[in-house]
């Protein structure tokens, strides 16, 4: 603190103690919060339950507080002096006798509510620290350190009636596109109708017989047909020597694949 | 569901045997870290059962255990024995340090709720950074309670399930010194005699049946 | 630390009772994040405790009850018993219309059992996806028939008793026929020129034993 600023303080007649309190209390303003705070802080060096607080007391206490943080130059914010204007008014009408004519709350009414402040503030002050000095979660008792979370399970069920059944089926059953089935396999030869058509030949094929004739009369001209039935033929083919009916030979790769009855 | 459907299908579906039931409601409270509600577990057992009474029993069998069966709000939940703490420091999680007027803040809601941002701001004597009130409800351990009914409709806050979890509190009611800061006429907000410095008291006094509210929703 | 100096500490900080160990050890299962060996829980508990046998005793303590002591690996945790893992599920059951690729090829398989794919895809024209077929195979409306014993083996379909109860159907026999589905007003126009596709012309042989196939296994 500078030398000139101490000075202000000199000509007071003060004890050591009392200055240094003085001292605390500018040097902290920033950290009080708010007038009620410093009121209340004040209030503690009166020593008494705070309902029996001399507000009188509290509010000159107050005021010479101000003013020496004013001396000091030091930044008061707005509410500082705002609380110091109310405090000097209601200074002045707990010392001047009551006016009957004059509306509004008397002195003792204001001073009483200030005391009301002050004591419930001290008191919620009381119960944060009793509530922080309780046992903790986390701190003092634990929760269970590998939780099992419920899974959510969500079960989709599917369901259709009988009419949907039928419909569905109707509505394949009369397709615009609808051809039979059997119809479809007009320029496909299936496997099983190879594997018969084979069946009924090989008997007749002692020796060594090219597969391309068997596919059926006519397939062979149509490209469609006659990719479909070669790989037909060539499927009921290995079928065929899998069951040892028959045995395959071909002479070198892309050369005609053959076939013949196998040996009794 | 009206009693006569509901004894109807008592009938129909048995509830398990007591010891089952607790059995149940052990897995269930021992598998969550959170407090669990009888109404969740009710909705987890088989068609029936009756937690509360397991609960009862439960609660008898884990006294002076190494790990207890707490209330919390209308939720159960297994925290291990307070005394044992101290073997727990691996455990323990470092909560962000609160400053003094967090501490405060959550105090007076705790004890006033439901309370308006005004009705705080008239109790600490200055006004309440939106910070302190933002890091208390990211805590989850305040929220938004119901709307004052008075002009300007202010949101009132309340505290949480979370908050009692954290301090070992059945209720808000069992908060310390709760009784006699209320005989003593600290948790009324009373109006101020005309003009007074600080923030303006805008709303009526509805303390009295806020600490029921808290149980209410 | 030598031998001698473990001795002297053990004679000053006497052990605390088993129950109390029992209690500890509880506590640090309870609320570790992983298993704990015993060497950990011995590390933590105060000098002299024997968790080994703490263990023990709180292992039996946990016989039959909601949660277990189990032991992973070389430590040892708290788990839900085994029996009641399903209260750790919430089910929600979810009502959806089949598709109607799905409800087309049910109905194939129900007209045409035992049907290969190949056959269902000839009938619909289109192909069948694996997804299809596995869904009604999980619904457990149809199910494998018998191989055919055609070249290939294919695997044929046919449908599941689950099938006729949820239709209300005696047997697939009961399905209304082609005839009677146009009377019915669901097969609206002409019957393709020259024949008459469907199960009774050229599968009538294979319907009776397929239908009989349904009820063998």
């Amino acid at each position: 603190m500078a030398e000139e600023q101490q000075d202000a303080f000199e000509p007071d007649v003060m004890s050591v103690s009392e200055r240094m309190a003085a001292e605390a209390l500018i040097v902290d303003v920033d950290g009080f919060e708010g007038p009620l705070d410093l009121l209340l802080t004040l209030s503690r060096t009166q020593k008494v339950d705070l309902r029996k607080i001399s507000v009188l007391q509290l509010a000159e206490q107050y005021l010479q507080f101000v003013d020496r943080a004013r001396k000091l130059r030091l930044e008061l914010a707005a509410d500082y002096l705002v609380m110091a204007a109310w405090l000097a008014f209601l200074k002045s009408r707990l010392l001047l006798p009551p006016d009957p004519t004059e509306e509004g709350p008397s002195g003792e009414e204001l001073a009483a509510h200030l005391a009301f402040q002050l004591e419930r503030l001290q008191a919620m002050r009381d119960s944060a620290a009793k509530l922080m000095a309780r046992d903790q979660l986390g701190r003092d008792f634990f929760a269970r350190g590998i939780p099992e979370d419920v899974t959510r399970v969500r079960r989709v069920t599917y369901t259709a009636t009988l009419l949907d059944l039928m419909q569905g089926y109707a509505r394949i059953r009369t397709k615009d596109e609808f051809r039979p089935f059997v119809m479809d396999r007009e320029a496909i030869l299936t496997m099983e109708q190879a594997l018969e058509r084979m069946r009924g030949l090989i008997g007749f094929a002692g020796d060594w017989t090219d597969l391309t004739s068997y596919l059926p009369e006519g397939w062979e001209m149509d490209p469609k047909k006659r990719r479909s039935a070669t790989a037909a033929s060539f499927a009921a083919s290995l079928e065929l020597a899998k069951a040892g009916a028959i045995e395959i030979r071909q002479g070198e790769t892309f050369a005609p694949i053959q076939i013949r009855r196998k040996p009794e | 569901m009206s009693e006569t459907e509901l004894d109807q299908e008592e009938s129909l579906f048995e509830a398990p045997p007591m010891g089952e039931q607790e059995r149940m409601v052990e897995a269930i409270l021992f598998a969550s870290a959170e407090p669990v509600s009888v109404a969740d577990m009710e909705a987890r057992m088989p068609h029936g059962s009756d937690p509360a009474e397991a609960l009862v029993h439960l609660r008898k069998r884990y006294e002076g255990r190494g790990v207890n069966l707490v209330r919390v709000g209308d939720a159960w939940a297994i925290r291990t024995a307070t005394d044992l703490g101290y073997l727990m420091q691996k455990e323990t999680v470092e909560t962000r340090k609160l400053s003094r007027a967090a501490i405060e803040t959550l105090a007076i809601i705790a004890y006033h709720q439901p309370v308006t941002r005004a009705e705080i701001e008239e109790i600490r004597g200055v006004s309440v950074s939106r910070g302190t009130i933002d890091q208390l409800i990211e805590m989850e351990w305040i929220r938004f309670g119901r709307r004052r009914m008075t002009p300007g409709r202010p949101v009132t806050f309340v505290v949480t399930p979370d908050f009692l979890d954290h301090f070992g509190l059945e209720s808000a009611r069992d908060l310390p010194g709760l009784k006699e800061l209320r005989s003593a006429g600290l948790l009324e907000s009373r109006p101020p005699p005309g003009m007074m410095p600080g923030p303006e008291l805008e709303e009526e006094d509805e303390t009295g049946e806020g600490q029921s509210e808290l149980f209410e929703d």
